[in-house]
């Protein structure tokens, strides 16, 4: 029969995170399952909304995100982790001499303007004995860490391992960086997680099976076969550095699944970890009922 | 006050909340009209500090955009070559897209309130600029002929005939500034800032607080025409007699 | 001593091209023109509509360099400076946002003279020239006329020894019109200024001028240098004269 | 051609050429015009797809906005209790932040064109509409009288008279449309799209290209200085007749 | 039979606050005026300037409908609904962008006529009134007396038998006056249509109507309204004769 019509919404713009989506564009997985997936790029809204509504059917978001989302009655579930541990941490160039949440001390701190940004900085400091009201914190929005770094508006900002890090590397600037995962497990969250509505668990399984299945094709291909995987995504996304791709490639292809018996699997007490220090620190009224928040239905 | 305008706007809003009620639309996806003003009176505080932040750095913008817009609009319908030289550059400074050239801004000119007013600024400093300059170009040519022989000098011709002949261009370009300085301000904010009604979005926006957005949004409406008004009214003496029996020339 | 001379001034304005597209051609408007006007001496022109009287007195004021010819104002060549004037055009412009007394004012506002005393002075002219109840009306409130005449004080109000009039009197009647000209050969008389005065009216040329100068229909030039020899000052009676009535016929001879 | 403010255009050029290399500033914070240039022909198919697809949504939403405002500030000049009503709600889609309704948009209207083309639709739309109808608005009134001692219906004076007379207005609208037609394209697809230079952008800005991402700025920039040629080429051609002789009035 | 009636019309303006600021002060222009025209009269109105003439002007064309009295045109209460009627402005109100023969054409293009005939027909009237060369020009580049003369063959081409003329030949020279007072005298015979024509001057008044209607100043009102008894047609040799000067004393008597 006809393919069915599917969206699939990014986080932000297109990078390693969904390789595995643009293989199983590419390789055809899709297409086998009966899918014609579209893929698009929003803004830093994201696609939380626009998954919720039904506006599409599938996205990329993070735990923290699904999170607030169902606090707030949005009926979006997490079915699967692209990563298994949070690669994501805190970055400063080499001569700001920023090695741990001590050094935050005296320090700018450039985010987005999220207020769990500066709950998580002020819970790491505390907790290795610095004072959190000596840190100052900023937000540069979309302006980048290199950009923002090295004209001094800020010294350390909150960046993903794989691919500012691999940038870093790239471009020869030696940084520390500070593996948020590391540092407290209640951090070891997921990001990103490929989420769905309620409303197309209930009423449209088996296209989210069918999606899944070829999902997982898609970054099974991309973690045996980081190479090819790189050249398919730089073939799609062309617009993105080629190089950066690459390195940012070879770097995720054991993190993908890393030490998890399969890919895309979630814990629930890593769910459930986060989601109580959101509360306690006031970022949702009312915990979450975390068993609804992600199923493991579609990656077993 | 004219009710005409406040009447149909209430119409509209009843239909929004009629239709969000009955098609049981989701908040986040269109709150309703209600849930709005419940959000307004319930953040009240936590806005009003975020209001004060984004109304000091619009007025700061729109102060130095009214000051130097109208100097440089001034100084375009008053130098012909100053007019040709820079008309197609200010021109090009509005194509391009500032969402864009807002977090370089940030690099640039750092995190204080200096990037927002330059925001305001790239956003108002047009409309007021050019609406000057075209109506100070605009001339009877009769009347500076007159006023020549009477032995005016530019300036003077400038001062006696066109500058008040210009003025109502000049002021429906200080409306169009109105109109956008708030959401200049709030653009600046949303890219990159620690207060402001830019932030508050941004973070009501992440949090699946449609409705608080919406309220943050209203804000932002009601004051950029509280400033309209504002600006209509300064007009309105301004311009009694330049206007007065309908005609100017 | 001659004031102003003119000597083979010709014009050409440059009209845009006709509806059918062809090419931009040239109007002549004035063809050799040739006068003398002496100090203290009140020259009409006189001549059919359109044959270039208002572009010559445009000319006179400075404005327009564009043309064939010389014209020497107290010995300046027009084409390279100018030489202040009190210049009235045909249309009133007046600046439609001042009121009546504030358009008289511009002369003296320009000048940077003491706009209070300037007032003072202008206060009674207004009642003069019967608009002293209009002196804070705008001019979309003011008849024809009344424009006219304040257009006419704002002129007598500027600087300059030389009166170019481009038919001040065209939209007054009889009785305004005659207390206008009494009014004006009175300022003639005791600020023994030049006037160069053009009108429709030929016995308004006569009654006033010591010399008529009538031209001819486009390409204009001038036909006719009329002396008028009647004595200062004049009066009415002399319209009902048979010297008056031969000015008369020779003019309207060489008009038509 | 006037070539004053090309020479202008390209002293800049120089002095930020020479400003760059000088003080050796880093690409990612400002790349030099010759980088631009070269990252330009470089990824020159690439643009081109993108820039054809933003091309499209711009024309279709500004033709949109062209029709309809032409036809809705006629209606506002025509119809006195008409603008009283709906004015005083366009200044207001005007004072909404677009940046943050543009998402919802998305969610409203789907992932197609049609969200793109409802954003250039917000941009453009209101300097046509209110332009227009201002120009309608302002009348000589005798010849107005004079139109309708005539014999003809307020129709006829405003198709002889008020149309002919606001047409420099409208133009002027319309110019400030082809301003902003592009950059709201470009909004747009940056909230959420598969293709078009806003895309191409975020995805340059995140690989830290800042150089690709200024090719995409001067591509915005010179597609939108096209416009705004075309529209005053064609607003001479129109209006030659109406403002010859300087005057308008 | 009377196609004008007018009755004790009074007129106000509410004039803006004076500079000082006081209150809004009305301004009357016309006091109890009355009048009536018969069908093909043709009649003149003179006065002072500023008495109102223009004004009433504007009320017989059915513009202003605020004032106090009735006007009655063809039966028809002017207060309540239009006749049509030729009207002429005192200012020429000619559209800038348009050519001269564009702007004469108005009338026809209103009432939905064919251009190209209307063209045809105008064209050899343009002859009549020395523009012909000028049909594609626009007004800006066009003398005062050729504006007023357009604006005069455009209101000659509206519909309407009654004319109402403000000073149609204000801004001409007496030859081309001459012209137009004989064109119109022929129209008016031609067409036996209604005129009301305002002007100034009273030679001309005289030689063309069959009644002057003499205005006091402002307040106006009418103080005389005198029947010139010469036969038609006229020509211009009874301006020298003693009844027309007759007629030109009682007139003068009763403007001053
Ligand atoms: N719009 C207006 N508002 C206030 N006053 C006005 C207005 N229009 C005319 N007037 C006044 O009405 C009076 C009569 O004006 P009108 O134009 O009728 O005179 P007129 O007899 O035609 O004079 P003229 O011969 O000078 O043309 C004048 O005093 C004038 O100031
Ligand atoms: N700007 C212009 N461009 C082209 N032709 C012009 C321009 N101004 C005037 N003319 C033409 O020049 C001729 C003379 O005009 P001008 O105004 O000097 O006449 P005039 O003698 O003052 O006539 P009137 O008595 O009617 O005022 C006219 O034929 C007119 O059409
Ligand atoms: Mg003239
Ligand atoms: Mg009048």
């Amino acid at each position: 029969g006809k393919a069915q019509k599917v969206t699939f919404v990014l986080d932000w713009t297109p990078n390693t995170n969904h390789t595995g989506v643009y293989v199983a564009v590419e390789k055809g997985y899709y297409a086998e399952e009966g899918l014609d997936v579209t893929i698009i790029q929003p803004s830093d809204m994201g696609a939380d909304a626009m998954v919720a509504s039904g506006a599409a059917q599938f996205g990329v978001s993070y735990q923290e995100s699904v999170t607030f989302a169902r606090a707030e009655n949005v009926p979006l579930v997490s079915i699967a982790a692209v990563i298994q541990h949070n690669s994501s941490g805190f970055g400063a160039l080499k001569e700001k001499n920023i090695r741990s949440p001590k050094d935050f001390e005296g320090k700018k701190y450039g985010g987005w303007g999220s207020p769990v940004e500066e709950a998580t900085i002020k819970y790491l400091m505390e907790k290795a004995g610095a004072d959190p009201s000596k840190v100052e914190i900023l937000s540069v929005g979309t302006a980048d860490f290199f950009q923002a770094s090295s004209s001094g508006q800020i010294d350390f900002a909150w960046i993903f391992e794989g691919w500012d890090g691999v940038a870093a590397k790239l471009k020869g600037i030696e940084i520390d960086y500070i593996d948020l995962g590391k540092t407290d497990p209640v951090f070891d969250y997921y990001t990103p997680v490929i989420v769905t509505s309620e409303d197309m668990i209930q009423n449209n399984g088996k296209m989210v099976e069918a999606f899944m299945r070829a999902t997982i094709k898609g970054y099974l291909y991309a973690i045996e076969h980081p190479e090819e995987a790189a050249e398919i995504f730089i073939k799609a996304v062309p617009e993105a550095d080629p190089e950066l791709i690459r390195e940012s490639q070879k770097f995720l292809a054991d993190r993908y699944q890393d030490d998890a018996p399969y890919w895309g699997i979630q814990k629930k007490e890593v769910w459930q970890r986060y989601n109580d220090w959101l509360y306690e620190n006031g970022f949702i009224s009312e915990p979450i009922d975390v068993e609804k928040a992600f199923t493991n239905k579609f990656v077993e | 006050m004219d009710w005409l305008p406040v009447g149909f706007s209430l119409a509209i809003l009843v239909t929004w909340y009629v239709v969000v009620t009955w098609h049981d639309v989701p908040e986040f996806i269109l709150p309703s009209p209600v849930k709005v003003i419940e959000e307004l009176i319930g953040s009240w505080d936590l806005l009003l500090e975020h209001t004060l932040v984004t109304i000091s750095e619009a007025f700061l913008g729109l102060f130095i955009s009214i000051v130097l817009g109208t100097a440089i609009g001034f100084a375009m319908g008053y130098f012909e070559t100053f007019r040709r030289m820079v008309y197609p550059l200010f021109v090009m400074t509005q194509t391009v897209p500032l969402f864009v050239l807002a977090p370089l801004f940030i690099l640039w000119f750092g995190f204080g309130i200096l990037p927002k007013i330059v925001v305001v600024f790239m956003v108002c400093f047009f409309p007021i600029a050019v609406t000057f300059a075209q109506g100070l170009v605009q001339s009877d040519s009769g009347m500076d002929d007159l006023l020549s022989v009477m032995g005016a000098t530019r300036w003077k011709i400038f001062r006696i005939s066109r500058i008040p002949q210009a003025l109502p261009h000049l002021f429906s370009g200080l409306k169009i500034a109105a109109t956008y300085g708030i959401v200049g301000a709030v653009l600046a904010e949303w890219v990159g800032a620690q207060k402001g009604l830019g932030v508050f979005m941004t973070r009501a926006m992440k949090s699946f607080r449609t409705g608080v957005l919406f309220a943050d949004v209203l804000i932002i409406v009601l004051l950029s025409m509280l400033l309209y008004k504002a600006v209509e009214w300064v007009e309105r003496i301004v311009c009694r007699n330049i206007t007065n029996g309908g005609k100017i020339t | 001593m001659e004031q102003i001379v003119a000597e083979n001034v010709s014009k050409y304005y440059t009209v845009p091209p006709e509806k059918g597209g062809r090419n931009h051609e040239r109007l002549q408007v004035l063809t050799n023109v040739s006068f003398r006007v002496e100090r203290n001496e009140f020259v009409s022109i006189l001549g059919p509509s359109g044959c270039g009287k208002s572009t010559l007195l445009r000319m006179l004021a400075g404005l327009d360099r564009d043309y064939e010819g010389t014209i020497r104002m107290e010995d300046v060549d027009l084409k390279k400076n100018r030489v202040p004037v009190c210049y009235m055009l045909q249309k009133d412009h007046l600046l439609p946002w001042r009121t009546l007394m504030e358009n008289v004012l511009l002369p003296a506002e320009i000048e940077g003279a003491d706009l209070k005393k300037e007032a003072e002075a202008v206060r009674p002219m207004l009642r003069e020239f019967g608009l002293e109840e209009f002196e804070n009306y705008r001019p979309h409130a003011l008849s024809g006329g009344m424009r006219q005449r304040a257009a006419l004080l704002r002129t007598y109000r500027m600087r300059g020894d030389i009166m170019l009039l481009d038919e001040p009197f065209g939209a007054l009647d009889e009785i305004t019109r005659m207390q206008m000209q009494d009014w004006l050969l009175d300022v003639w008389g005791k600020h023994r200024k030049t006037v160069v005065f053009v009108t429709h009216n030929i016995e308004e040329a006569i009654l006033l001028s010591d010399r008529v100068l009538v031209m001819s229909p486009r390409p204009g030039t001038i036909v006719k240098d009329i002396r008028i020899d009647f004595q200062r000052p004049r009066n009415r009676d002399m319209l009902l004269g048979s010297q008056f009535l031969g000015y008369k016929k020779d003019i309207l001879a060489s008009l038509g």
